[in-house]
């Protein structure tokens, strides 16, 4: 089992979710077997990372042969840049299964599911392998807000079901293009992600096969302006399903955006970078300005969380270490912060019956446990130094200030849109005087403060003591960035090169 | 020489028969005038020398599968007020002439590039019983097999479909 | 020895801030169940503060036995993050500055602390408000303490925080919470300037050590253009946390919170940040001049405008916010003409006497039943006398009267910018002087003098208990005597203070003679004599409430500044939203799916007319199909 | 002469295909289809002839029992449908319409 602990740690809650829905368990059972496969992957993420040695280089790798004829190969390995994605994903799953007691089988077989796939998919070392896994990760989503979702819950599951297929679909195509071009190139079939670094791709072809790429990760991320979906499936998906894709679904983008584009499309990535990083920070803008018109909360929790993927995205295309290495700690405190903070959404959704802000008022005082956690949450997800918020944003926009002044600037106005939205919520549902309704709102369960305490020690403990997670990330980020360094020199000398002979 | 007369009357009536088929506006015409292109095709199998299938042909074909189509056109007793009115008929006709001209084209030009073989009687028992029955139990005895539970399954069906008293009440 | 000062120095913030911890899990635990005893919370609450000042003494007193030019002591605790050439700690630095910074920072906020037993006594949610109380005083230790900018961002931004926790702390009242979201978000703009300043400053010349040691050493490297870029903007940030112009608008709501919250905002910590750093960051401001002008004209209309509107008030807290604001204008002021250790002198001082003003404040406020319009006080004299003694000690410091504490720290101020020849600043500080005396003066007089305007509330008005009476007074004898540490040499001090600042600072000794001197001396005392005086005649006998007409109106209303921002800035925001959300989402950025999907629905309805349901007709597609691809084929056949 | 089979073999299925789409009878229509077949039975014995195999043979017989098995569907339908709207006319089912 231990040399094959990333495939356990993949077809463990595959199989067991598979297993949920082909038996007739009753809900309870459902739910505790969920509990027990999340929590025996937590255990084997657990010794996943106390063994990961963060040197740079692929860890853990398993590597099978799978279709030779193609070269298709099943390769699975752990990086500085997976290994968070994937322990995000591990350590925040048990807690979804203890706090959500009422669902029925089929939302926690959907959820194991999940988490099987997009452990897949981080861990992947093939273009197809990872291309099954990204597809295979977006039925289950498919399913509950189609399944569990609120009153537009069929627009809000086609809406994002065409938006992310019509991306990846896209991407699909640009993967093929690049196995018949390494094949024509090498001589070999292969589409191992390390071999198609080697691969040297020319003109509109490895432009468009670039395009095919960041649009389906641009798509998923959400950047701006792919971000329509968001806002409905995050608004009418429940709590859980909008937890997934905001805490990890859509850290997978960016995440593949560090693992495909850079290495592989090195040239165009440094040519569109400065597009790139703009629609970053347009988004962010964007997305917080109409976070603040919004009357229903989780739909601003909704607008917020696509701000801040707006600022995650920029750190990306920043082409520095701080900023890159900002970039993956705020995916993991993203994911802590908005993760527990859609949680919270549910809670609060499920216990007072809507989402309408004006409705509520005055919880703070009904319940100073929630309140006091949803405020940790909320401001760790504005950046308050100490809370692990703080240190990727510090990081993006002192790289982006690097990278580009006014890109910098505009960064840095996140300190202030973000705060304004998530104030002026609070003060209307936890400040304020309550109403009959906010009356009866009950305090967390023993068991619910279960589940939310490791998510907040993690956020302070990130906030207060980063090193030993940036000391993990940044090898893996160096060799990024070197990429893109070595790119940009090669960019300048063909630039030189070609001036030279203009003047002959 | 007597065989090539013997094809091109056999062609003629079955080609007229056919026509017959499509412009007569009673079903029973069409059907007798069917029954003429199905006996003349017997008699083309004949000629190419398929002794078995031009008495299949004749006994199955024009016996058994056209006498029962006729049966329930007079079972069902059609009347002139029953047929569908077909204003457009000649309209339709001339259209699908010019429709499917290129696809008669297309095949004959196909058909031209084959090599070219006479069509002498052959001996040797070729398309006899005997031989046929071989080929067919021994190579093709699987989709014979099938062809077999196609038939039952359509037995079946037709009782079923047909079959049902309580519907017209 | 130096042992002991460092283990200290990371203990220091440590002490509150485990306080805070501490208060916090056992209210969290048990606000559902059975309470703990509030005197248990009162104690917890007071040790954290009275520890860290015991051990800022401690600090002091060694960084006293060290030579001067080794009076530096840093305390790195361990690596916070490093990524690339940032190299970020947590560590902690005492120098002469952050020393005599937390000195009376722990002391006067331990003080408040132990007043707060008192005034917060009939509160429901007491551990709560101590929890606040002691976060607020750790993160401002860190903001001192911090070896680096960054550190002391943590503690800029954690008072930020904590001010809107303790000024929405009534958050029943939803003028109290959006008091509280004005206060973290006006601090929050200016905390963009701070960042951005960080990241200018870093990009320049932070690779070799982005701490306050490495930056001074490197300093010089800086280009003149990215300097005075990297102040502006740090100034942003002290305008944010420090209410200067244009971001002062946030103090005077502030009042909103319990009183003792005032006193610290005030007094101990939060808004006396904003010239610290600029303090912290002198060896910068004096490569650029230019810069220090500006900080110097700000922090000075800062107070010509405050006084202006703390001569309408009738609140009795707005009139001290109003002078907070004020004197921190002079405070600015002073770091703006590079007379940084007066500067500091003039925090140190004004801590005292403003904590013991707000305090004195919550005195009257808590013998009137939470009655702040001091229109409705009057003749106080006789049921408050401790009170009535300490404040009027308290009206003399700010209004500079001599010999307390506040006319030796603003007239040094003045003195420094008349020498340094900004004789523009130097005038309006003396008119803003008088316009002090006759305010505070104002403010005295109808509280405490004249004949009561509420029967009712003065028969039931009473001296508060001793546990609140003590700091006042132990405050006005600060008030009284924290002068006397920087007295100046004309008077035969040895300017205490600045030389011991002197390591920290870089400050410009502007020399005078000794006839200027006392001349910039004589129209400051000038000017209090001729604001008091026309308080005394206006008020003395009992006032009532004016009206207001012209230019009072005008001032009274506060100019209409908060208008104007809520028209300039916060309407069109929310409007920009509403159009983002309601037009521009659904029909620009969605515009292109939603012509997709409205173009497939057309094609869909073209091809039902085809769709006639008639199988002959199929049957006729289909043919037609075939004969279609015959015809293609057959032009490659012969 | 081979070839003249497989022209009359044509003939006869584009007379077939002309039978099912322009005729509404159901009774001409599915007579079209038989004569469809037959045409393709006169294409499979001519080249079971031209390759002197009976291969050819043995699939004309199975279209034989597949067009036996049709017509007794077929007309299963047409009396069903007699039954019930007592009309002969294809254009009666149009559930596929748009």
């Amino acid at each position: 089992m231990f040399e094959h602990i990333i495939s356990s740690m993949i077809f463990l809650p595959i199989i067991a979710g598979l297993i949920l829905l082909l038996t007739p368990v009753t809900k309870n059972g459902a739910r505790a077997m969920a509990l027990v496969v999340s929590v025996a992957v937590l255990i084997l993420g657990l010794k996943l990372y106390t063994g990961f040695i963060g040197a740079g280089g692929m860890e853990f790798v398993e590597n099978y042969v799978w279709f030779p004829s193609l070269g298709i190969n099943y390769t699975l390995g752990v990086d500085g840049i997976s290994l968070f994605i994937l322990m995000a994903g591990t350590v925040l799953f048990p807690s979804i299964f203890l706090i959500f007691t009422t669902k029925s089988k089929g939302y926690y077989a959907n959820l194991l599911i999940a988490q099987g796939a997009m452990a897949g998919a981080v861990c992947a070392g093939d273009l197809m392998l990872f291309y099954i896994f990204w597809e295979v990760m977006l039925l289950p989503i498919f399913f509950m807000i189609g399944l569990f979702g609120g009153e537009g819950k069929i627009a809000a599951t086609l809406k994002i079901t065409l938006y992310t297929i019509a991306g990846s679909l896209l991407m699909l195509a640009a993967i093929f293009y690049l196995g018949v071009a390494f094949h024509n190139q090498f001589g070999i079939w292969s589409f191992n992600i390390v071999n198609m670094a080697a691969l040297k791709l020319h003109g509109t072809v490895a432009v468009l096969a670039f395009v095919g790429f960041m649009l389906a990760f641009a798509i998923k991320i959400p950047l701006f302006p792919f971000h329509t979906w968001l806002p409905d499936a995050y608004t009418e998906g429940p709590a859980a399903a909008t937890f997934v894709l905001s805490a990890i679904m859509a850290k997978i983008g960016v995440y593949a955006v560090i693992r495909f584009v850079i290495p592989i499309f090195g040239a165009e990535f440094t040519r569109y970078a400065l597009i790139m990083a703009y629609l970053g920070v347009i988004g962010m803008m964007y997305c917080g300005f109409a976070a603040i018109a919004q009357k229903d909360f989780k739909r601003m929790l909704a607008f917020s969380s696509a701000s801040h993927m707006g600022i995650i995205a920029l750190g990306l295309f920043c082409m520095n270490i701080q900023a890159l290495t900002g970039s993956l700690f705020q995916i993991v405190a993203h994911a802590t912060s908005t993760g527990a903070l859609f949680l919270f959404a549910g809670i609060l959704e499920e216990r007072m019956q809507t989402r309408k802000i004006a409705d509520l008022g005055g919880i703070a005082g009904r319940a100073p446990v929630f309140a006091m956690f949803f405020a940790i949450a909320m401001l760790a997800s504005v950046g308050l130094p100490g809370t692990s918020g703080f240190i990727g944003e510090f990081l993006i926009i002192l790289g982006a200030i690097k990278y580009n002044v006014a890109i910098g600037v505009l960064a840095g106005t996140s300190l202030i849109i973000g705060v304004c939205y998530m104030l002026w919520m609070f003060q209307r549902v936890f400040f304020e005087k309550s109403n009959e309704r906010t009356e009866k709102f009950r305090d967390l369960s023993a068991a619910e403060v279960l589940a939310f305490l490791p998510i907040l020690v993690l956020i302070i403990v990130m906030g207060i003591y980063p090193q030993p997670f940036i000391k993990k990330i940044e090898p893996a980020a160096r060799i990024q960035i070197n990429t893109i360094l070595h790119n940009m020199q090669v960019a300048d000398a063909n630039a030189l090169l070609q001036g030279t002979n203009l003047e002959k | 020489m007597f065989a090539e007369w013997l094809y091109f009357g056999l062609a003629a009536l079955s080609v007229l028969g056919a026509i017959g088929l499509i412009l007569f506006r009673h079903p029973m015409n069409g059907a007798m005038s069917f029954v003429v292109t199905l006996i003349s095709l017997a008699g083309m199998y004949a000629l190419l020398s398929a002794k078995l299938m031009f008495a299949v042909q004749l006994i199955v074909y024009a016996g058994a599968i056209m006498s029962l189509i006729v049966f329930i056109i007079m079972f069902l007793n059609i009347q002139e007020s029953d047929l569908p009115e077909e204003k457009g008929r000649g309209l339709y006709l001339v259209g699908g002439v010019v429709v499917i001209a290129p696809i008669a084209m297309f095949l004959y030009k196909i058909v031209r590039t084959l090599p070219g073989g006479d069509t002498a009687i052959v001996g040797n028992g070729f398309g006899e019983v005997r031989n046929v029955g071989m080929i067919l139990f021994k190579s093709w005895l699987l989709p014979f097999e099938i062809i077999s539970v196609l038939l039952l399954v359509a037995l079946i069906g037709a009782v079923v479909v047909a079959g049902k008293r309580e519907v017209g009440k | 020895m130096e042992q002991t000062a460092h283990f200290y120095l990371g203990l220091i913030p440590l002490m509150p801030l485990i306080g805070a911890v501490l208060i916090g899990l056992m209210h969290v635990t048990t606000c559902r169940g059975h309470r703990f005893p509030d005197k248990l919370y009162a104690v917890l609450a007071c040790i954290g503060p009275v520890l860290a000042c015991i051990m800022a003494f401690q600090v002091f007193t060694i960084l006293k036995t060290l030579p001067v030019e080794h009076r530096i002591l840093v305390h790195k605790v361990f690596t916070w993050f490093s990524v690339g050439e940032l190299n970020i700690s947590m560590g902690f630095m005492a120098d002469p500055l952050s020393s005599l910074m937390i000195l009376f920072v722990t002391f006067i906020g331990s003080l408040i602390h132990i007043y707060s037993i008192g005034y917060m006594a009939d509160d429901k949610t007491y551990a709560k408000f101590f929890g606040y109380m002691n976060l607020f005083l750790g993160s401002m230790l860190i903001l001192v303490l911090g070896d680096g900018p960054v550190v002391m961002f943590v503690g800029w931004e954690g008072v930020g925080l904590c001010s809107y926790l303790l000024i929405s702390y009534y958050n029943e009242d939803s003028s109290n919470v959006l008091a509280g979201n004005k206060a973290f978000i006006v601090n929050r703009i200016g905390d963009l300037g701070f960042v951005l300043g960080m990241a200018f400053l870093f990009w320049a010349i932070g690779a070799q050590g982005f701490d306050y040691i490495s930056l001074k050493a490197n300093a010089h490297l800086l280009p003149q253009a990215t300097a005075m870029l990297v102040c502006l903007l740090l100034f942003v940030g002290a305008t944010g946390k420090s209410a200067q112009i244009p971001l002062y608008v946030w103090l005077p709501d502030a009042m909103a919170g319990p009183t003792p919250v005032s006193a610290l905002i005030h007094a101990a910590t939060m808004v006396t940040a904003g010239v610290y750093m600029v303090a912290r960051f002198s060896f910068l401001y004096v490569t650029v001049p230019d810069a220090g002008e500006i900080v110097a004209w700000i922090g000075i209309l800062t107070a010509l405008v405050s006084a202006i509107y703390g001569m309408f008030q009738d609140d009795i807290k707005k009139v001290l916010a109003y002078s907070t604001v004020s004197q921190l204008g002079y405070m600015f002021a002073g770091v703006g003409v590079a007379a940084y250790s007066a500067g500091i002198f003039h925090v140190f001082t004004h801590a005292f006497f403003k904590a013991l003003l707000f305090l004195g404040a919550g005195s009257v406020i808590y013998a009137m039943h939470h009655e702040q319009n001091i229109w409705k006080m009057g003749g106080l004299k006789k049921k408050l006398p401790v009170t009535y003694l300490t404040m009027l000690v308290g009206a003399l410091a700010l209004s500079g009267c001599p010999p307390f504490s506040g006319f030796f720290s603003k007239d040094e101020i003045l003195f420094s910018a008349f020498a340094s020849g900004h004789k523009a600043i130097w005038a309006i500080g003396v008119l803003v002087a008088g316009m002090t005396a006759y305010y505070t003066f104002r403010m005295i007089f109808v509280v405490f003098h004249g004949e009561p305007h509420s029967k009712s509330s003065y028969d039931h008005a009473h001296e508060p208990p001793p546990v609140m009476t003590v700091p006042l007074v132990l405050l006005a004898i600060g008030a009284l005597l924290a002068g006397f540490f920087n007295l100046p040499e004309l008077f035969g001090g040895h300017q205490m203070v600045s030389s011991w600042l002197e390591p920290s600072v870089l400050d410009h000794h502007a020399h005078a003679e000794a006839s200027t001197e006392w001349m910039v001396m004589g129209s400051s005392v000038l000017a209090f004599v001729i604001g008091f005086s026309i308080a005394y005649v206006k008020f003395a006998k009992g006032a009532q409430l004016p009206v207001f007409t012209g230019f009072a109106k005008f001032a009274y209303n506060k100019f209409y500044i908060d208008e104007l921002y809520d028209m300039l800035f916060v309407q069109p925001y929310k409007s920009i939203g509403a159009i983002i959300w309601k037009d521009f989402d659904p029909n620009v950025t969605d515009g292109p799916r939603k012509a997709i999907s409205w173009l497939y629905g057309a094609i869909g309805d073209a091809f039902r007319l085809v769709q006639t349901g008639y199988v002959r007709v199929y049957a006729i597609y289909m043919v037609i199909g075939l004969s279609l691809i015959s015809l293609l084929i057959s032009q490659t056949l012969n | 002469m081979i070839i003249n089979y497989l022209t009359l073999s044509i003939i006869l299925f584009c007379l077939g295909i002309l039978g099912v789409i322009s005729r509404r009878n159901v009774f001409t229509v599915f007579m079209s289809i038989e004569l469809m077949l037959n045409a393709a039975n006169l294409a499979f014995i001519t080249f079971a002839r031209l390759h002197v195999s009976m291969d050819g043979h043995v699939l004309a017989m199975l279209v034989i029992a597949v067009a036996a098995a049709e017509a007794a569907l077929a007309l299963a339908v047409v009396i069903l449908l007699h039954k019930h709207k007592g009309v002969l006319d294809t254009n009666i089912f149009s559930l596929l319409k748009g």
